[in-house]
Protein backbone atom coordinates (compact mmCIF):
# COMPACT_ATOMS: atom_id res chain seq x y z
CA UNK A 1 0.00 0.00 0.00
CA UNK A 2 3.04 2.00 0.24
CA UNK A 3 4.16 1.93 -3.19
CA UNK A 4 2.80 5.23 -4.60
CA UNK A 5 4.36 7.64 -1.65
CA UNK A 6 7.05 9.26 -2.42
CA UNK A 7 9.97 7.69 -1.57
CA UNK A 8 11.58 10.71 -0.19
CA UNK A 9 11.82 9.86 3.51
CA UNK A 10 9.78 12.46 5.82
CA UNK A 11 10.31 12.85 9.49
CA UNK A 12 6.75 11.55 10.11
CA UNK A 13 8.22 8.27 9.07
CA UNK A 14 11.09 8.35 11.80
CA UNK A 15 9.55 4.95 13.86
CA UNK A 16 10.30 6.30 17.67
CA UNK A 17 9.75 2.63 18.46
CA UNK A 18 12.71 1.75 16.16
CA UNK A 19 14.97 3.53 19.20
CA UNK A 20 16.50 0.83 21.05
CA UNK A 21 17.39 3.08 23.77
CA UNK A 22 15.13 6.13 24.06
CA UNK A 23 17.78 8.57 25.59
CA UNK A 24 15.11 10.88 26.40
CA UNK A 25 13.59 8.32 29.28
CA UNK A 26 16.93 8.55 30.76
CA UNK A 27 17.48 9.86 33.89
CA UNK A 28 18.55 13.27 33.79
CA UNK A 29 17.15 13.70 29.98
CA UNK A 30 14.82 16.67 29.39
CA UNK A 31 12.48 15.15 27.05
CA UNK A 32 12.16 18.90 25.03
CA UNK A 33 15.65 18.72 23.82
CA UNK A 34 14.10 16.43 22.05
CA UNK A 35 10.58 16.93 21.35
CA UNK A 36 9.14 20.64 20.17
CA UNK A 37 6.28 22.21 20.94
CA UNK A 38 5.92 20.24 24.01
CA UNK A 39 4.67 17.12 22.24
CA UNK A 40 5.71 13.45 23.93
CA UNK A 41 6.38 10.48 22.86
CA UNK A 42 2.36 9.55 22.45
CA UNK A 43 1.52 13.08 21.07
CA UNK A 44 4.06 13.29 18.69
CA UNK A 45 3.09 9.81 17.29
CA UNK A 46 -0.53 10.86 16.82
CA UNK A 47 0.73 13.92 15.34
CA UNK A 48 2.29 11.89 12.84
CA UNK A 49 -0.61 9.58 11.78
CA UNK A 50 -2.56 13.10 11.39
CA UNK A 51 -0.03 14.24 9.32
CA UNK A 52 0.18 11.59 7.21
CA UNK A 53 -3.70 10.54 7.06
CA UNK A 54 -4.58 13.85 6.01
CA UNK A 55 -1.94 14.05 2.85
CA UNK A 56 -3.07 10.70 2.24
CA UNK A 57 -6.99 11.68 1.96
CA UNK A 58 -6.06 14.50 0.27
CA UNK A 59 -4.06 13.19 -2.29
CA UNK A 60 -6.91 11.05 -3.14
CA UNK A 61 -8.99 13.68 -3.60
CA UNK A 62 -7.28 14.87 -6.23
CA UNK A 63 -7.22 11.99 -7.81
CA UNK A 64 -11.37 11.42 -7.46
CA UNK A 65 -11.54 14.88 -8.61
CA UNK A 66 -9.58 14.27 -11.90
CA UNK A 67 -11.42 11.40 -12.75
CA UNK A 68 -14.78 13.15 -12.41
CA UNK A 69 -13.45 16.20 -14.23
CA UNK A 70 -12.22 13.46 -16.99
CA UNK A 71 -15.20 11.71 -17.02
CA UNK A 72 -16.84 14.84 -16.71
CA UNK A 73 -15.65 16.27 -20.09
CA UNK B 1 22.16 48.53 5.72
CA UNK B 2 25.02 46.14 6.24
CA UNK B 3 24.10 42.13 7.71
CA UNK B 4 25.87 41.87 10.56
CA UNK B 5 26.29 38.41 11.49
CA UNK B 6 26.04 37.49 15.42
CA UNK B 7 27.95 34.11 16.13
CA UNK B 8 24.90 32.59 17.36
CA UNK B 9 23.20 33.26 14.21
CA UNK B 10 25.51 31.22 12.18
CA UNK B 11 24.18 28.26 14.26
CA UNK B 12 21.32 27.45 12.33
CA UNK B 13 17.42 26.21 13.62
CA UNK B 14 17.68 22.62 13.85
CA UNK B 15 15.21 21.34 10.86
CA UNK B 16 14.50 17.99 12.92
CA UNK B 17 13.82 19.82 15.94
CA UNK B 18 11.29 22.51 14.01
CA UNK B 19 9.52 19.47 12.75
CA UNK B 20 8.98 18.05 16.11
CA UNK B 21 11.62 15.63 16.91
CA UNK B 22 15.18 15.61 16.76
CA UNK B 23 16.73 12.23 18.14
CA UNK B 24 20.58 14.24 19.01
CA UNK B 25 18.75 16.03 21.89
CA UNK B 26 21.08 17.85 23.46
CA UNK B 27 23.87 17.16 21.57
CA UNK B 28 22.69 18.30 18.34
CA UNK B 29 24.97 20.78 16.78
CA UNK B 30 21.58 22.52 15.06
CA UNK B 31 20.02 25.17 17.50
CA UNK B 32 16.95 24.20 19.10
CA UNK B 33 14.23 27.03 19.37
CA UNK B 34 11.24 25.90 21.52
CA UNK B 35 7.81 26.80 20.45
CA UNK B 36 4.11 26.29 20.46
CA UNK B 37 2.49 24.99 17.82
CA UNK B 38 -0.09 27.17 15.98
CA UNK B 39 -3.35 25.72 16.49
CA UNK B 40 -4.26 27.19 13.16
CA UNK B 41 -1.80 25.74 11.12
CA UNK B 42 -2.41 22.28 12.50
CA UNK B 43 -5.75 22.27 11.67
CA UNK B 44 -4.61 23.50 8.08
CA UNK B 45 -4.09 27.79 7.67
CA UNK B 46 -2.57 29.93 9.34
CA UNK B 47 -3.15 33.65 7.69
CA UNK B 48 -0.27 34.78 9.67
CA UNK B 49 2.02 32.81 7.14
CA UNK B 50 5.65 32.90 8.27
CA UNK B 51 4.86 36.70 10.59
CA UNK B 52 3.46 33.97 13.19
CA UNK B 53 4.29 33.29 16.08
CA UNK B 54 3.76 30.06 16.97
CA UNK B 55 5.43 27.05 14.91
CA UNK B 56 4.72 26.21 11.61
CA UNK B 57 6.56 22.87 11.40
CA UNK B 58 7.06 21.23 7.91
CA UNK B 59 6.55 18.36 6.25
CA UNK B 60 9.23 18.15 3.79
CA UNK B 61 13.20 18.00 5.49
CA UNK B 62 15.77 19.87 3.64
CA UNK B 63 17.51 17.52 1.46
CA UNK B 64 20.97 18.70 2.04
CA UNK B 65 22.60 21.26 3.78
CA UNK B 66 21.54 24.63 2.34
CA UNK B 67 23.50 27.40 2.39
CA UNK B 68 23.24 30.01 4.72
CA UNK B 69 20.77 32.31 2.45
CA UNK B 70 21.85 36.30 2.75
CA UNK B 71 19.45 38.41 1.71
CA UNK B 72 21.16 41.39 0.66
CA UNK B 73 18.28 42.82 -1.74
CA UNK C 1 -5.05 37.75 19.67
CA UNK C 2 -7.94 35.52 19.87
CA UNK C 3 -9.50 36.60 23.26
CA UNK C 4 -12.35 38.57 21.87
CA UNK C 5 -13.09 35.68 19.50
CA UNK C 6 -16.12 33.89 20.19
CA UNK C 7 -15.09 30.64 21.85
CA UNK C 8 -16.32 28.20 19.44
CA UNK C 9 -15.32 29.92 16.19
CA UNK C 10 -12.53 28.14 14.22
CA UNK C 11 -10.67 29.23 11.86
CA UNK C 12 -12.48 26.90 9.30
CA UNK C 13 -15.26 29.59 9.69
CA UNK C 14 -13.00 32.22 8.03
CA UNK C 15 -13.72 32.80 4.98
CA UNK C 16 -10.25 33.21 2.52
CA UNK C 17 -11.97 35.26 0.14
CA UNK C 18 -12.25 38.11 2.89
CA UNK C 19 -8.80 38.84 2.90
CA UNK C 20 -7.92 41.62 0.68
CA UNK C 21 -4.34 40.81 -0.01
CA UNK C 22 -3.51 37.08 -0.09
CA UNK C 23 0.13 37.04 1.38
CA UNK C 24 0.84 33.34 0.10
CA UNK C 25 0.37 34.71 -3.74
CA UNK C 26 2.71 37.60 -3.32
CA UNK C 27 5.92 36.32 -5.36
CA UNK C 28 8.51 34.98 -3.35
CA UNK C 29 5.91 33.69 -0.66
CA UNK C 30 6.20 29.91 -0.20
CA UNK C 31 2.63 28.65 0.94
CA UNK C 32 3.38 25.80 2.73
CA UNK C 33 4.11 28.65 5.56
CA UNK C 34 0.45 29.25 5.17
CA UNK C 35 -1.38 25.74 4.53
CA UNK C 36 -0.27 22.96 6.21
CA UNK C 37 -1.04 19.18 4.54
CA UNK C 38 -0.52 20.28 1.02
CA UNK C 39 -3.53 22.43 1.10
CA UNK C 40 -3.84 25.19 -1.49
CA UNK C 41 -6.69 27.65 -1.89
CA UNK C 42 -9.21 25.79 -3.27
CA UNK C 43 -8.86 22.43 -1.23
CA UNK C 44 -8.94 23.99 1.73
CA UNK C 45 -12.23 26.00 0.70
CA UNK C 46 -13.88 22.92 0.21
CA UNK C 47 -12.15 20.84 3.44
CA UNK C 48 -13.51 24.08 5.60
CA UNK C 49 -16.98 23.79 4.08
CA UNK C 50 -17.18 19.53 4.42
CA UNK C 51 -15.65 20.73 7.96
CA UNK C 52 -18.53 22.84 8.71
CA UNK C 53 -21.28 20.80 7.47
CA UNK C 54 -19.99 17.53 9.30
CA UNK C 55 -19.72 19.60 12.67
CA UNK C 56 -23.55 20.91 11.94
CA UNK C 57 -24.73 17.49 10.73
CA UNK C 58 -23.75 16.07 14.48
CA UNK C 59 -25.09 18.96 16.28
CA UNK C 60 -28.55 18.59 14.54
CA UNK C 61 -27.65 14.58 15.67
CA UNK C 62 -27.32 15.50 18.91
CA UNK C 63 -30.45 17.12 19.14
CA UNK C 64 -32.18 14.23 17.61
CA UNK C 65 -30.30 11.86 19.92
CA UNK C 66 -31.63 13.80 22.66
CA UNK C 67 -34.68 14.17 21.65
CA UNK C 68 -35.71 10.48 21.19
CA UNK C 69 -33.78 9.52 24.57
CA UNK C 70 -36.00 11.65 26.29
CA UNK C 71 -39.10 9.95 24.02
CA UNK C 72 -37.91 6.69 24.91
CA UNK C 73 -37.47 7.20 28.61
ZN1 LIG D 1 18.56 18.84 16.28
ZN1 LIG E 1 0.18 30.40 12.81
Amino acid sequence: PTSNRPAQKTIYDVDIESFEDKPWLKPGADITDYFNYNFTEETWKAYCERQNQMRAELSNQGKIKGYESKNNN
Amino acid sequence: MYLHVNPEEKVRECPWYSRGFCKHGPKCRHKHIKKLLCENYYLGFCPEGPKCKYGHPKYDLPKEEPEIKLDLQ
